[in-house]
């Protein structure tokens, strides 16, 4: 399978894109590019495992690699594992659901869609990325589009949202930028198999792990870099919000993973304690902070926060199981989050407002809708046979087979938010969905159309598929984390 | 000390004096003339070190160009006589102090530095020298900067017509 | 295999209906939704009876001991070698009778809504969701894997705050749904970190292994035992933190608080999850792990014994003064619990020692049979009066023969009157708690005499007092045959479950129990009920002014106990008042002011230099050449002294 | 003498001989300013093709002269990006007095770089520094009507005058201590004694100030913004890149000997032209004037991939690629800027609101600017400005590349000032719909095709690696 | 005393520095372009002192001095035009009152 496929048909979806006439053309051309990608995710996803099954154990598969600037050892270097697959397919779920929900952006859209498959290219890019430095540029391919597309389509703060988010993902990408020049400085290579194999000195890995680490949790939303999340993505349109939340967020958790951690594992040990402080801290703070919120898109930006700390936090523990589990933890929050903001984008362009109190009862007018809100939220506070428990469940395992103390606190204190979650997921339900009808005029607006709800059904069908049958993905995930800890446990020797 | 010392000082403190004079006397028509005085004390200078070729020069384009050029702009932008604004306190003061011990410094730099001793025989200074070298394409010619610094008149010519003379305005 | 297969279509068949009418349910298949439902739940049903049949009589039993088969195990989730959650069913005496206890009670009422909810707009998404619920509940019960139980654990929450929240529009069911949801959520986590803690002891998850390996003499055992925090061994933690798990699902104190509110859903719910199934799930877990907790950690097992034996009888108190006839079931279901628990929690394992074990089983079993009817009985008087305030009621007896009848075998059967089935199970408790612990006990005797009190309360307040007088009252109240048919039942049941031989099927180590009924032992606390049955039928059989008098008498005791004794209000102020204002509201605040804050204030204080500086650019010549020069001298000096 | 130098000299013969051609089409008289430009453009599109010329590469003229792959690289780049200034300038020409001045004048200054580059030898630079400064001091003031623009010319003579003069000053003290001007005798001679290393101090400001290095800059941002904006764009893009050409061969080579002090000079005045440059452009309207400190900024990462001596290929390889992409990306800029000031007169940011709306191929023409100035994938800028840090962390200066890294944010907040400006903002009095020339929609073309697809182009980075190795 | 080349190159420090001097302190444009007619010949001096005292055998120095002085010329003529412009704009040829380009 030709990986660079993947990249290859957003950019020229989008190219196509521009050179459409109408706006129905646009959609339409859209729509197809969008499904073309969900399908070569699951030819991929196929081939892969038919791959596997064939016995074929190296790490990366369907690699290919062509020099590109070759007297500074740049490659483009492409390859999968089973961690990459399972993130291509939650940003092509995505990407098509987003590009569904976003069939009726009227203003500009052409540029709409074009900035959309753009952005899908950049994370498929950066997913695939065998070499550091393409890793990089596809990377911060994706800042800009994200601006340009709060800052257009957005509402709200817009343009406060769109300039803080861009230039702290700029801020992130320039301090991995300097980690990977570090890494470059010493190995001469940004290859990162080449890289996993020779181990960096300590002295390199003590000093650039931190700007690798905070450069990618910037993305990941690491505390306390995470702020430009709930400005984000409450400003951003729904499609963006789910790009942003869904895959965006999740380029972080994959470079700390597969950058980070992997190509560093010593340094990886040995700042450990800080990493789970902070995702401990991310987890519990941002369900507190949630708590608080009103807007229906800051609390689940908030959540995000608090969900992505449990990424971080099953990197941060080492071992096998919790790294499986913050993949897991990335997908599902991946798939989840756009669920939950493509069911809060279908609601504010119908009631035009975000405010949770100002709304009521809408599961009576809308029943199509509340049930893709109940599911979502329901998936959010980790409830069996949805994805999110699955994940859940899996990090905290994870977690508690590191075998110290204070780590385990840390266990405890991620645990817990679930409680917390619940509180606001419920009360935001309650508060939107139950009760009585709020406002006179909700009582006319329309349930979901044709295109919302096939998203809908995309997004659920991956959320329910990896809660009831998590084995799928932590086979697909699992041997590869293993590739990672085996890395790691190499260098704790 | 020899006369020749004694010529070099007299010319050195000539040229300093004017020098210093051209940059502080309040009256810029003066100011001009203090420049020229210097100037030709420079060429005095080159005079003693005997290149009267570059001495001849000097007086030629600085003397009876630049200097006239400079005196032709001072009409047309002066009224004659009117003494010039004083400098600015803090700023004088400051270029004063900075100038002068940049000056020591750099005087102590080269007064410390051992120049190379000289054991080559000398060339002598001549106009057809000069001009064979000026034009010459071997070993030590000139005729690569020469045709430069053509060119560089030829712009600067060019340029200066555009701005200074001011065409009626075509209309178009 | 045959067989294995019937098994597992016992939750499979709830949840094809559930699938089917939450798909299509709304939309194509209103009007059939509650025949689906309750066909899928009959077929259910009847495989359950007939697995226990088989179970009990023909395969269960090896070597005189009834063995735990495991019917399926699927891997759903591989943590490391041998700790994953398998997806199993494991058939032993306690979940065969659960299965026959859940699919009966909710066959029951299936067939009650039939009548019960009939022309309610959700007609299809209420039978969904029942069927979720039954489909939950079962494959908790099925459960062989600890992890596979808290699966189900969430799911049955779930499925509760569904079902309790199925008036949506009633701001308190929202209220109670979510309070529900979130307070038995809190007791998970305890669950959920006593699983990381027991399987990381253990090294496994499944529940055979699990109990074997922590009961007999294994390096995990070994190792469980020696590690330590806070005093205990990280085997009494884990134990304990299930527990919590477990005193949250069946409402113990202090997690209690949620279950009288839950009254909020409909009524058949009521009487098939807070009543008969989901309450006694915490039962049922520590009942699970009972041999962990009666051979390795029996700290532990008196730490379930006080609590189960401190809800019963703060239930019961607090049920002497409720008003709301849900509200006053709920209570008791509570205090049942109660003994339930504390039976557990006097046992020992095996022989005689595990007398407790099975007499909470037992209790279990009888309870679930004449808590559903008098839900459904509770039902039938709301549906007539609509109303759930005592007030509003009285002198039904007339209105509603069948209802009042059954109702009556109901209160005798919870009060152990013999020969109901209440008599049986309960004394079977007070047996064990009377050898083991003198102390539980005389709670539990005096609680005895409060439950009948209540409960009689609560008759005569329904049934006789005063006249009932509604427009609707020259038609008969009782509802149609779909509501009576499982009342009479029930009924029936109520009466002759205690007769079951249950300690031969169902003792703490499968090995058959001989009881027998002591008379002597018998009278104490026959006659505590009687007592509190005639202190009723003194005080409600007809209006009089004794009972407020008597309320004054007790004074801030009766007001204490009036208003649950504040526990709702001690919880309300640590959510609201601590938790959102000095954790949730500091959270936000940090968040938008400093975290948030710093981020501006870079920026801020980048403009500000930006601005700092301006001057620089002057506009005047001389003053660059001064920088320049100055610049030049600048980098002289650094270069040619400092920097060599 | 034969005529392979002529050859050799391909490039400034043509250009020679185009000013030649010109002067006496203006002596003649009857020639308009559409022919001049015709003219002019097709003669030097012509001589771009002089390029595939094979020529003798080495020392002429006694090493008054030199070529190699390298300069005629960078001299075909330069003369590209003169084309292209020359062809976004249509609209300001075409009602412009002096076209063929202009020509003469823009081109002599070429021609002065293009000696300058070549030499060998402190004289000829010296000669084509004045060379390529003087004609674009007269130029400043080019546009004769306007009283800024006079300023500016004033300001840039005056300072250049200066500045050379130092610079001179320098050169002399290094002529008295080695007795040659000849940049090999030099690269050997230059030792690092106290004299020499004042000098090289005074002749390294006199690069840092033709390269608007902080803190001799301050003439920079008067200067491009009273211009005109052909002018401005020929300084900043054109002269500083013929100066960054020079000033990385005349640090390797010439000073080669005096790394030690000259690596920390470059750092510490890049991290203050960094930080300076960003400072400034973040509060700027006027877009000339914004460019002027953003391409201060820019120099800032140059010195730092120029400070990267440990890799000398690799710097001035990615010094020349930088530079061949800034061509590109300031000059759409500049082009888009030019346009709009010669059709409406307005240059700043406040003007370019709702430019998509009503312009949307200058918009997103100036956002591709934008975007690749601050650095962004898929732009070229991405890859010129890594490749300078890359060059530049081979030292091992960490500090410097952190720095550098964490200004990046602050020229991506000012960049997308603009883009805000251009897509997100309404505007009340947006500017009409523009349409462009041929001339104009080719160099538009051509930015926009340069700026696309330099990253891509896998082997263009790897030919003037190897091209740069030998300086 | 004989006078050496460190005298020479004294004097014409020292009117470099005055010349430096002169440029940043008088505000009449056409006296700063008179200070930069003393930096030029501050380092003719310099060359010619070089040339003549230690590299005699060649005449580099002597060279450099001759463009110099074609380029201070050529400078000085477009200088002076630019400041017959600025006078013409401004009314002025103060530098201070030419500073509307700024910030």
């Amino acid at each position: 399978m030709n990986l660079s496929l993947l990249i290859i048909v957003p950019v020229f979806v989008s190219m196509a894109i521009l050179l459409c006439r109408d706006a129905k053309q646009v959609r339409i051309a859209a729509l197809l590019g969008s499904a073309i990608q969900l399908g070569l995710a699951f030819a991929l996803f196929f081939a892969y495992r038919a791959e596997r099954e064939a016995g074929n154990t190296a790490q990366m598969l369907f690699t290919y690699k062509t020099p590109w600037f070759a007297p500074l050892h740049i490659n483009y270097s492409v390859g999968v594992d089973g961690i990459s697959v399972a993130m291509i397919l939650l940003t092509a779920s995505v990407v098509v659901a987003g590009v569904l929900v976003s069939l009726s952006v009227e203003n500009l859209t052409k540029e709409f869609f074009f900035l959309l498959l753009l952005l899908s290219s950049g994370a498929y890019g950066f997913f695939i990325s065998l070499d550091l430095f393409t890793l990089f540029f596809f990377l911060e391919l994706a800042v800009i589009p994200k601006y340009l597309l709060i800052g257009i389509w957005g509402s709200g703060n817009k343009e406060y949202s769109a300039t803080k988010l861009a230039l702290m993902l700029m801020g992130g990408s320039a301090l991995v930028f300097v980690g990977i020049l570090g890494i470059y400085f010493e190995a001469g290579t940004f290859d990162i198999i080449e890289l996993s194999q020779n181990q960096l000195s300590v002295a390199t890995q003590h000093f650039f792990f931190p700007f690798l680490f905070i450069g990618f949790g910037v993305f990941g939303a690491l505390f306390p870099f995470h702020t430009w999340v709930p400005d984000g993505h409450s400003s951003a349109p729904t499609a963006a919000s789910m790009f942003l939340a869904g895959i965006s967020m999740k380029l972080g958790g994959y470079g700390c993973l597969r950058v980070a951690t992997y190509l560093m594992p010593q340094a990886a040990h040995e700042y450990q304690g800080i990493i789970i402080l902070l995702a401990a801290i991310a987890i519990l703070y941002g369900s507190f902070a949630t708590m608080m919120q009103t807007d229906l898109k800051y609390i689940n930006a908030y959540s995000s926060v608090s969900h992505c700390g449990f990424v971080l936090l099953g990197i941060g523990m080492l071992t096998k199981t919790a790294i499986t589990g913050a993949v897991m933890q990335m997908v599902s929050h991946g798939l989840m989050t756009a669920l939950f903001f493509a069911a809060i984008g279908m609601l504010y362009s119908r009631t035009h407002t975000r405010a949770v109190e100002k709304m009521g009862g809408l599961l009576k007018i809308t029943p199509f809708i509340g049930t893709v809100f109940f599911i979502a939220g329901l998936c959010s506070l980790g409830l069996p046979g949805f994805s999110g428990f699955a994940a859940e469940m899996t990090v905290f395992m994870g977690s508690w087979q590191n075998n110290d103390m204070w780590y385990r606190l840390a266990t405890i204190a991620a645990c817990a938010s679930i409680v917390v979650t619940a509180v606001y997921i419920l009360r935001a339900l309650g508060k939107v969905m139950m009760g009585p009808l709020l406002d006179q005029h909700h009582a006319e607006i329309t349930d979901a159309g044709w295109n919302e709800k096939l998203a809908a059904v995309i997004l659920i069908a991956g959320v329910v598929l990896v809660g009831v049958a998590p084995l799928l993905l932590q086979h697909l995930i699992s041997p590869s984390a293993d590739a990672i800890m085996q890395n790691v446990l190499k260098a704790a020797l | 000390m020899t006369v020749s010392s004694f010529i070099f000082y007299v010319l050195a403190a000539f040229i300093l004096g004017s020098g210093f004079l051209a940059v502080t006397t309040r009256k810029l028509f003066r100011a001009a003339i203090y420049l020229l005085f210097s100037l030709i004390g420079i060429a005095g200078l080159y005079f003693w070190m005997n290149y009267e070729f570059i001495a001849a020069v000097q007086i030629v384009v600085y003397v009876g160009g630049i200097v006239v050029l400079i005196i032709f702009s001072i009409f047309l932008t002066h009224h004659v006589g009117a003494e010039m604004e004083r400098p600015n306190r803090l700023r004088a003061g400051f270029a004063g102090l900075a100038a002068f011990f940049a000056f020591i410094f750099c005087s102590l730099v080269i007064y410390k530095n051992q120049f190379a001793v000289p054991d080559q025989t000398p060339v002598p200074l001549t106009v057809d020298r000069i001009g064979m070298q000026m034009l010459s394409l071997t070993e030590h010619g000139y005729i690569l900067p020469f045709e430069v610094v053509s060119m560089l008149l030829l712009a600067a010519m060019i340029g200066c017509i555009v701005i200074a003379m001011k065409l009626p305005e075509k209309t178009s | 295999m045959t067989g294995d297969f019937k098994i597992i279509l016992i939750p499979l068949l709830p949840l094809l209906s559930f699938l089917l009418l939450g798909l299509f349910g709304r939309k194509y298949l209103r009007e059939s939704s509650g025949l689906i439902g309750t066909l899928s739940l009959l077929g259910s049903a009847l495989l359950s009876v007939f697995t226990a049949y088989n179970y009990f009589f023909v395969t269960g039993k090896v070597n005189g001991i009834y063995q735990p088969l495991v019917v399926l195990q699927q891997t759903w989730l591989e943590f490391s070698p041998g700790v994953s959650i398998d997806m199993g069913m494991m058939i032993d005496p306690i979940s065969v009778m659960m299965i026959v206890i859940v699919t009966f009670v909710s066959l029951m009422v299936h067939v009650y809504s039939l009548g019960y909810m009939k022309g309610e707009e959700r007609f299809a998404t209420y039978y969904a969701f029942l069927s979720l619920f039954t489909f939950s509940m079962l494959g908790l019960v099925l459960s062989s894997n600890i992890f596979q139980i808290y699966i189900f654990w969430e799911l049955v929450g779930v499925s509760s705050y569904l079902l309790i929240g199925f008036y949506f529009d009633r701001p308190s069911a929202v209220a109670a749904a979510k309070k529900a949801f979130i307070v038995t959520r809190f007791a998970d986590l305890g669950f959920l970190i006593g699983i990381l803690v027991l399987s990381f002891g253990a090294e496994t998850l499944d529940f055979r292994t699990l109990i074997e390996r922590l009961t007999t003499a294994t390096p995990q055992l070994h190792g469980m035992i020696t590690t330590s925090f806070l005093g205990f061994s990280s085997l009494t933690w884990g134990l304990l933190l299930v527990f919590a798990g477990g005193a949250g699902k069946s409402a113990m104190f202090p997690l209690h608080i949620w279950l009288p509110d839950a009254m909020e859903g409909p009524t058949p719910v009521s009487a098939l999850i807070h009543a008969a199934t989901m309450v006694v799930a915490g039962v049922y877990l520590v009942a699970r792990l009972f041999p962990v907790f009666a051979i390795s950690a029996p700290g532990a097992l008196h730490v379930v014994g006080y609590v189960g034996a401190l809800s019963a009888l703060f239930a019961a108190v607090i049920a002497c003064t409720q008003t709301d006839i849900k509200r006053v079931l709920a209570y008791s279901t509570m205090s049942q619990i109660g003994y339930m628990m504390f039976a557990l929690g006097v046992s020992g394992y095996g022989g005689e020692h595990g007398l407790g074990y099975m007499a909470s089983m037992f209790h279990l079993f009888t309870h679930a049979m004449f808590k559903a009817l008098l839900f459904l009985g509770a039902g039938a008087v709301i549906h007539y009066v609509h109303s759930n305030e005592m007030e509003d009621m009285g002198g039904l007896r007339s209105k509603m023969p069948v209802t009042h009848l059954t109702f009556l075998i109901a209160c005798l059967a919870i009060s152990g009157i013999p020969p109901f089935a209440g008599f049986f199970s309960k004394e079977e408790i007070l047996t064990a708690a009377f050898e083991h612990n003198k102390l539980i006990y005389g709670i539990a005797l005096f609680t005895s005499g409060l439950t009948a009190f209540y409960m009689f309360r609560l008759y005569f307040n329904i049934f006789w007092q005063k006249d009932f007088h509604s427009e609707l009252s020259d038609h008969h109240g009782e509802g149609p045959w779909s509501m009576l048919v499982p009342l009479i039942i029930l009924g029936a049941l109520a009466v002759g479950a205690g007769f079951v031989p249950f300690s031969h099927f169902v003792t703490s180590d499968g090995k058959e129990l001989e009881t027998s009924v002591n008379i002597v032992f018998s009278v104490a606390p026959v006659l505590f009920a009687l007592t509190g049955i005639l202190i009723a039928l003194r005080l409600y059989k007809s209006e009089n002014e004794t009972p407020a008098r008597l309320a004054n008498g007790f004074g801030s005791f009766y007001q204490g106990a009036l208003h649950k004794f504040y526990i709702d209000e001690v919880y309300l102020f640590i959510t609201k008042k601590l938790i959102f204002n000095l954790v949730g509201r500091p959270s936000a605040w940090i968040d938008k002011n400093i975290v948030d804050g710093g981020v501006n204030l870079s920026a801020d204080l980048t403009e500000d230099t930006s601005g700092l500086i301006r001057n620089w650019q002057s506009g005047n010549l001389q003053q660059y050449a001064m920088w320049f020069f100055a610049a030049i001298i600048g980098l002289v000096m650094v270069f040619m002294s400092v920097w060599k | 003498m034969d005529l392979s130098i002529l050859i050799s000299m391909k490039f400034e013969m043509a250009l020679t001989l185009i000013i030649f051609i010109l002067l006496f089409l203006k002596i003649d008289g009857r020639a308009g300013n559409q022919f001049f430009f015709r003219i002019t453009n097709l003669l030097l599109v012509l001589s771009l093709g002089l390029y595939f010329l094979p020529a003798r590469y080495g020392q002429f003229f006694s090493g008054m002269f030199r070529t190699s792959p390298l300069l005629e690289f960078e001299k075909v780049v330069l003369l590209m990006a003169t084309i292209i200034i020359s062809l976004s300038s249509y609209h300001w020409l075409k009602n412009f007095n002096h076209v063929a001045e202009f020509y003469m004048m823009i081109l002599s200054s070429l021609l002065g770089m293009f000696f300058m580059m070549s030499s060998d030898n402190l004289l000829m630079f010296y000669l084509g520094l004045e060379l390529s400064s003087i004609p674009v001091a007269a130029l400043c003031n080019f546009d004769l009507d306007k009283k800024i623009s006079s300023e500016a010319a004033m300001k840039m003579i005056l300072s250049s005058a200066f500045s050379s003069a130092i610079l001179l000053f320098g050169v002399s003290l290094i002529y008295g201590t080695t007795g040659s001007l000849d940049y090999y005798v030099l690269s050997r001679a230059v030792v690092g004694t106290p004299l020499q290393i004042m000098a090289f101090i005074l002749i390294f400001s006199g690069f840092a100030f033709k390269l608007s290095v902080v803190p001799f800059h301050l003439w920079t941002a008067d200067v491009y913004e009273g211009s005109p904006v052909a002018v401005t764009a020929f300084l900043s893009v054109v002269s500083k890149g013929a100066m960054a050409f020079v000033f990385i061969t005349t640090l390797y080579w010439v000073f080669g000997n005096l790394g030690g002090t000259w690596y920390y000079m470059l750092a510490i005045l890049a991290v203050v032209t960094m930080i300076i440059g960003n400072l400034f452009a973040l509060r700027q309207s006027n877009l000339k004037r914004f460019f002027a400190f953003s391409s201060i900024a820019q120099v800032g990462y140059l010195l730092i991939g120029i400070s990267g001596f440990v890799k000398a290929s690799l710097s001035i390889g990615s010094v020349v690629y930088f530079v061949l992409i800034y061509v590109f990306s300031n000059l759409a800029a500049f082009g888009v800027i030019s346009v709009i000031s010669a059709l409406t007169g307005k240059e700043t940011i406040e003007d370019y609101k709702g430019l998509y709306r009503s312009n949307p191929t200058l918009a997103l023409l100036m956002a591709l600017a934008l975007f690749s100035l601050a650095g962004i994938p898929p732009t070229a800028g991405f890859f010129g400005k890594l490749f300078l840090l890359t060059a530049g962390s081979s030292t091992g200066a960490w500090p410097l590349i952190i720095i550098a890294s964490l200004n990046l944010i602050i020229s991506l907040y000012y960049y997308l000032r603009i883009v805000r400006a251009m897509f997100i903002d309404e505007s009340s009095e947006p500017l009409a719909k523009i349409s462009l020339s041929f001339s104009e929609m080719a160099a538009f073309l051509l930015c926009a095709g340069g700026i696309l697809s330099i990253g891509f182009m896998k082997g263009l980075f790897e030919v003037i690696f190897n091209i740069s190795g030998g300086l | 005393m004989e006078v050496t080349l460190n005298h020479i190159l004294f004097l014409s420090t020292a009117l470099f520095f005055i010349g430096v001097y002169g440029f940043l302190t008088r505000r009449n444009v056409i006296t700063m372009l008179m200070a930069i007619e003393l930096l030029l010949n501050s380092v003719n001096i310099n060359f010619i002192a070089f040339n003549k005292y230690l590299y005699a055998d060649k005449l580099d120095g002597v060279f450099f001095t001759l463009f110099l002085i074609a380029i201070a010329a050529a400078e000085a003529a477009v200088a002076i035009a630019i400041i017959i412009n600025i006078y013409r704009n401004y009314k002025s040829i103060d530098v201070d009152d030419v500073d509307t380009l700024k910030w």
